[in-house]
């Protein structure tokens, strides 16, 4: 065994950095590192900077556009680019419909939707989870009834996270309403701009705008916008939440902040002393590395053996608990460090674009953050379900 | 040992109680967060009108001498209700360090109108840079021609955009802390306010030689009137997190009784009922520390800050444990602002910043760590 | 409110101490205090001093030949007794199987056993848990069945803690195979010495026999032995278990730890320096207190209730809980405080009568009880089986 | 980056893992502790024969050279079965340190004996004064007219009494710590063995005034050799435990599906699950931090201490939070020794205690934090 990266793996993270060093716009790094919300066009014109260099799709296979990179290279990259403040690419188009298209769309819908997802034309949001339905996708509400070439949908979406800049939706629906819970379930993708549409912002606990209810009245589809069969949205949207999830952990990020946390900890003084010499809170960072360092090992293991052909599965309802606990411990402490700073909230310096004097920015975000990074533990599957995903499939309890 | 309720007391947290419920319901709360009426607020005349504005100060300083049980049930039935009312700050903290250094001309003109409703003040005892520690002030006040001068700032003062004058403590020549009375209008007096997370109003305030009539000073010492105006306001804080705390438990609890996942409500499953006991566990365990906090005001200054320094770090840890895990059971609800909890959540966050954090205090205890 | 004790209430500690200083035997108190075993003769010793001093019937009412205590009075004794390393006094007579004769006991049952409890006469153990049914009681299986006069129990209890020592024993039999689960349960009172009863140790993961299976073949039993009526054994069961639980959190004996483990890491020293002064080490101490201080508030309270009349209902399975989590938590930390002294094990010095030299004895059973400590979350109802007591009564779920 | 094993590293963790399930079932493991066979058991012999008493010494040293990976495949398989040989106490440890530090006449007397599985050794490094310091060492030796003269004592040292000598650190009049062969008939030396809470052998060792010949001396400053060994032997500890963990948890698991209560297995009850998912979790993790720690021994000094702090820690508390998991879900039958998994839970937590417990190592990481 030997968990050092090949001298190959080292050039490549070199050339990532360089990319990062040259490319990336100082705007953005700084809206990013300060923890503001990006605007639109920020998140338009760093994924046009990645499509020409040929990054978007990172995990595209090269016949559809993507660089041809394997786990470990996507791990380095997604690392550099959390330690470069850059912003994370919206996942919805190139991480998730684009994977779906690809595995089951049709050759035309392959033809048409792959390449406008990696040259920025198309901006996707998802159509997952309906008030009522939250870990329990099967039970979802929404319906769409054929009507000679389309279907006409009825129901409501929500946490369509950046919805407000979409201009498409994948979505689940339910085409058979007698058929058992996931078997009449189909996957349709849907043009925002098709009347009986209606976005709808959700404030969550940080004052922020980022999630969406979206409803669908009398929304007509075209049946050609259905991907896979009819009834076989349920193995489309399965496909979807198990594929490529080695990043799952949240790794850059989190070392990101670790690193962010020490820094901040080494200045902001206690008693005219670093607070990260104060022995309670210089004990919880130190257990935050040392869950860190176990955590990169684990998902490098993962990597590893998804590297090998074997797609990860169970393991990362490990990474997502464990990678999920840490970043909130993680915040937690950030915001324990700013002391009575941390309470003055800026609303209007972090999501939207007033300015703010630089001693107030730079400590602006790490409430807002901390309760932020609430939603770690509860979507994509709350750790509760992903424990029990643990409990049944590997323990078989 | 008695931990009974005087049957005032009784009257006291069911009058509050009720008011509470009447005048603070969630939609009342939004209301009136989204549009701040400037001057005190229909709730603060209520206020004043039963007493409540006398009642933490004593006798002498023309207060209804109100002990710490009675400042414990204000306190939790505000905490309860989330009420946007600047009791503690506006009232308790700056008042009962006005009562302990005021003359009788500077009560006269200062405390008698705050227990009487007609202004509220603020106490600006922090500075960013000293953390949670009152006495390593850098600003300064330096008295010269029967005038003082002030220059430095002052962090995170509680309601200052409300207060008609500012309690500022400063560093004196003779390296004691003193403390003056800091009004709005004064020139070389600038202010930053804000929002606070738990949605409290607060500023900033910057002193550029900002000069002071000699009656301007309360003390040319306020260290030991400054701890004990202190202890009585993280009493005091416990106790309001207490009241948040049972609110968020009490949401919680009914989120998951009526919640359904699978078919079946939240409340059946046997991972979320054993959180919720350790919720209420956790609660029950603070409020005994509140309770130990409330009571020891009286005692000997070593006895009571060790006290209250460990009812404050333990309630923090308490509370933060309680509001995570009321988002986390209120699943995706709980992340939204819609949703009543999340603002106890951001309050039982914030609580632990206010007046010294778990680990400030925890630092206390650990330091007077007794052998036996 | 006020948490001090009374002049009155502080004069009854005094008085206890007094007492405690007076005749509490040295090489007792030698051996509590070295966590050694004590012989049968040890606890028949201390118990007779109580008896004589009309305090070992500490929660007996004065009629019954008790001193007359309130719950503040008995809460005082126990932390004074834990305090000056005098034995837990052997409950299952005094406190438990008294209050259900007194309360179910027909008057010869009363005239007949209480004094001989009250003068240590009968050593009593308890028969309640059977293997297959830990904190499952309803599902007993052992069968007690009529001839004439008699009852005929077969069957096998176990987890009978010092039955090697006793002569009599109160058993839960089943009367009535055929009635629903609780319904054909009776309460027996058994001589030891009947034919048929089998005392088998049972050697528990600190090395210790402190805990028994006793076989029942054919063991008849006057019918006269049985408590209240036939079929009503479920109704003593309940009353024992939930009768006097102000002491279950076990506040002074935890006291008592956390005073040796601040004596022991005081003086233990790590790189030339007292252990207690080890960041790390003194945060967990630190937090060891504030729960304690935490813990004995929500005892006074619980005990206050109890002082007003009212019954501890569910409020005892929190103290259990916390309780028992606290005392773990201190038998861990004066484990690791020893260092890599509390590897070496000497079961012949502790459970036996072997001598040890005393740098040896001092440190002898800090692991053993570390691992002792673990039945605290399971006997007596397993922590997980409070939080559903917790989770159904208090919190209606 | 590589996580595979080789083919030879397969065919070891086949063949240890037969030869543990064939020769160390619970009840073989009971029979040996209850009635010790004085020398080398037969299945040291087994191992000898195997060659793996030469696996973890370099080919100069005569050994075969075997990495940190393919001491983590033993140490494992070793910690699965519990297995009561001495292997890391009495061979590894002392092996290594003899083969840093010893010329040709002393490895030719003393280590090939010991490879050949003629006899064992120990390793005495601890004074329970010191705690986990190895190096604040007071038995002294001293030079007088070409001999030595040690006093002082050396405590825990497992593996004492099985062994043909053992090595002794002592401080030196230089100040720096050497290291010394003593055989067990010394003049002098005396010895008190007993077992582990774990059931192992250990014993303390008294030196009064003991005289050796120079060809006893090992080395006069063995500080840097003793911490490489310790790395070794902290690295060898973690996969030990890693085994043990695994034991334990599949135990637990079984017990789990087959044990009911309630009229249900206890494995659906969902508090249960999660308890055992997050002791899965806890194994998971220190998995990866064995094989951080087995994979670091062949970087530099401070790089692989740091990993190895790291990892010991992580461990150290992984194996608590099992050990107490474990004993917990196996209800009242896990108090029990006739339990399988008390064994486990003992050896579990008495790990921490080996080489350092967690605090100790926990420290050393905090001291080299590194800013970034």
């Amino acid at each position: 065994m030997n968990l050092t990266f090949s001298p190959e793996e080292q050039a490549f993270r070199a050339e990532v950095c360089q990319f990062l060093a040259d490319n990336l716009p100082e705007d953005i790094r700084e809206r990013v590192r300060l923890g503001r919300h990006l605007r639109a066009d920020d998140y338009l014109r760093w994924q046009t900077l990645l499509s020409e260099q040929g990054w978007l799709g990172a995990n595209w296979p090269v016949e559809h556009g993507g660089p041809g990179w394997g786990p470990v290279q996507r791990h380095i990259f997604d690392e550099e680019c959390a330690a470069a403040h850059a912003p994370t690419v919206v996942p919805f188009g190139v991480n998730m419909v684009a994977p779906v298209i690809m595995k089951f769309g049709t050759p035309e819908q392959q033809a048409y939707y792959l390449p406008r997802i990696l040259d920025n034309r198309d901006w996707w949001c998802q159509g997952y989870s309906e008030p009522g339905a939250g870990s329990d996708l099967a039970s979802l509400n929404t319906r769409a009834v054929r009507d000679g070439d389309h279907y006409v949908v009825n129901g409501q979406k929500t946490w369509t996270t950046l919805g407000q800049h979409a201009n498409m939706l994948f979505c689940l629906v339910r085409t058979d309403p007698v058929a058992k819970k996931q078997a009449g379930i189909s996957f349709l993708l849907i043009d925002m701009q098709t009347p009986g549409i209606t976005v709808r912002p959700i404030v969550t606990l940080d004052g922020a705008h980022e999630v969406n209810e979206v409803f669908l009245d009398n929304v007509r589809v075209p049946v050609e916008n259905r991907v896979g069969e009819e009834g076989q949205g349920w193995t489309c949207a399965k496909f979807l939440l198990t594929h490529e999830r080695t990043g799952i952990a949240g790794l850059g990020h989190a070392k990101q902040a670790l690193r962010h946390l020490k820094s901040l900890a080494g200045h902001v003084e206690h008693r005219g002393r670093p607070l990260l010499e104060l022995p309670s809170f210089r004990q919880r960072v130190v257990k935050a590395e040392l869950e860190l360092m176990a955590l990169e090992v684990t998902n490098l293991r993962v990597i590893a053996a998804a590297r090998g052909g074997g797609a990860p599965g169970a393991e990362s309802s490990l990474l997502k608990v464990r990678g999920s606990e840490l970043r909130q411990e993680l915040s937690e402490l950030t915001r324990r460090a700013l002391g009575p700073a941390a309470v003055a909230f800026f609303p209007d310096f972090l999501y939207r674009d007033e300015p703010l004097d630089a001693a107030y920015a730079e400590r602006a975000a790490a409430s807002a953050q901390y309760f932020n990074r609430r939603k770690l533990s509860i979507y994509g599957g709350a750790n509760e379900i992903q424990k029990g995903i643990v409990a049944k499939t590997i323990l078989g309890m | 040992m008695d931990f009974a309720l005087t049957d005032e007391q009784r009257m006291l947290e069911e009058t509050l109680t009720r008011l509470v419920a009447d005048r603070v319901s969630p939609e009342q709360r939004r209301t009136r967060l989204q549009a701040p009426s400037p001057g005190a607020s229909s709730l603060w005349q209520t206020f004043a009108e039963l007493g409540l504005l006398h009642m933490p100060f004593s006798e002498e300083a023309g207060g209804l001498g109100g002990d710490g049980t009675d400042l414990m049930i204000i306190l939790q039935a505000l905490g309860r209700g989330l009420v946007p009312e600047p009791y503690l700050f506006g009232l308790v903290l700056p008042g009962t360090l006005l009562a302990l250094t005021g003359d009788d001309a500077q009560r006269a003109r200062w405390l008698a109108p705050l227990l009487e409703g007609e202004h509220q003040l603020a106490l600006g005892w922090q500075e960013t840079a000293a953390r949670y520690d009152a006495q390593a002030m850098t600003t300064q006040a330096r008295q010269k021609e029967g005038q003082w001068h002030l220059s430095g700032r002052k962090d995170l003062v509680m309601n200052l955009g409300a207060a008609a004058v500012t309690l500022v403590t400063a560093k004196l020549e003779s390296g004691k802390l003193g403390l003056f009375l800091v009004p709005v209008a004064t020139p070389g007096v600038r202010s930053f306010t804000y929002q606070t997370m738990d949605e409290q109003p607060a500023g900033d305030l910057t002193l550029e030689n900002v000069t002071l009539a000699q009656e301007h000073c309360l003390s040319e010492d306020v260290e030991s009137a400054l701890d004990e105006t202190l202890a009585i306001g993280r009493a005091a804080l416990c106790a309001q997190a207490i009241g948040a705390m049972e609110s968020a438990c009490d949401q919680t609890l009914a989120y998951l009784k009526e919640r359904k996942q699978f078919g079946v409500p939240l409340a059946t499953f046997q991972a979320l009922q054993h959180r919720m006991v350790d919720m209420h566990l956790h609660l029950e365990q603070s409020r005994s520390m509140a309770i130990l906090a409330a009571t020891s005001l009286t005692l000997a200054n070593d006895e009571r800050d060790y006290k209250v320094a460990a009812a404050k770090a333990y309630c923090g840890e308490s509370a933060r444990f309680i509001a995570e895990q009321a988002i986390q059971l209120h699943g995706a609800m709980g992340m939204t602002n819609e949703c009543h909890v999340a603002a106890y959540a951001r309050h039982l966050i914030m609580f632990d910043h206010y007046l010294g954090d778990s680990d400030y205090h925890l630092e206390h205890v650990s330091d007077r760590l007794s052998a036996a």
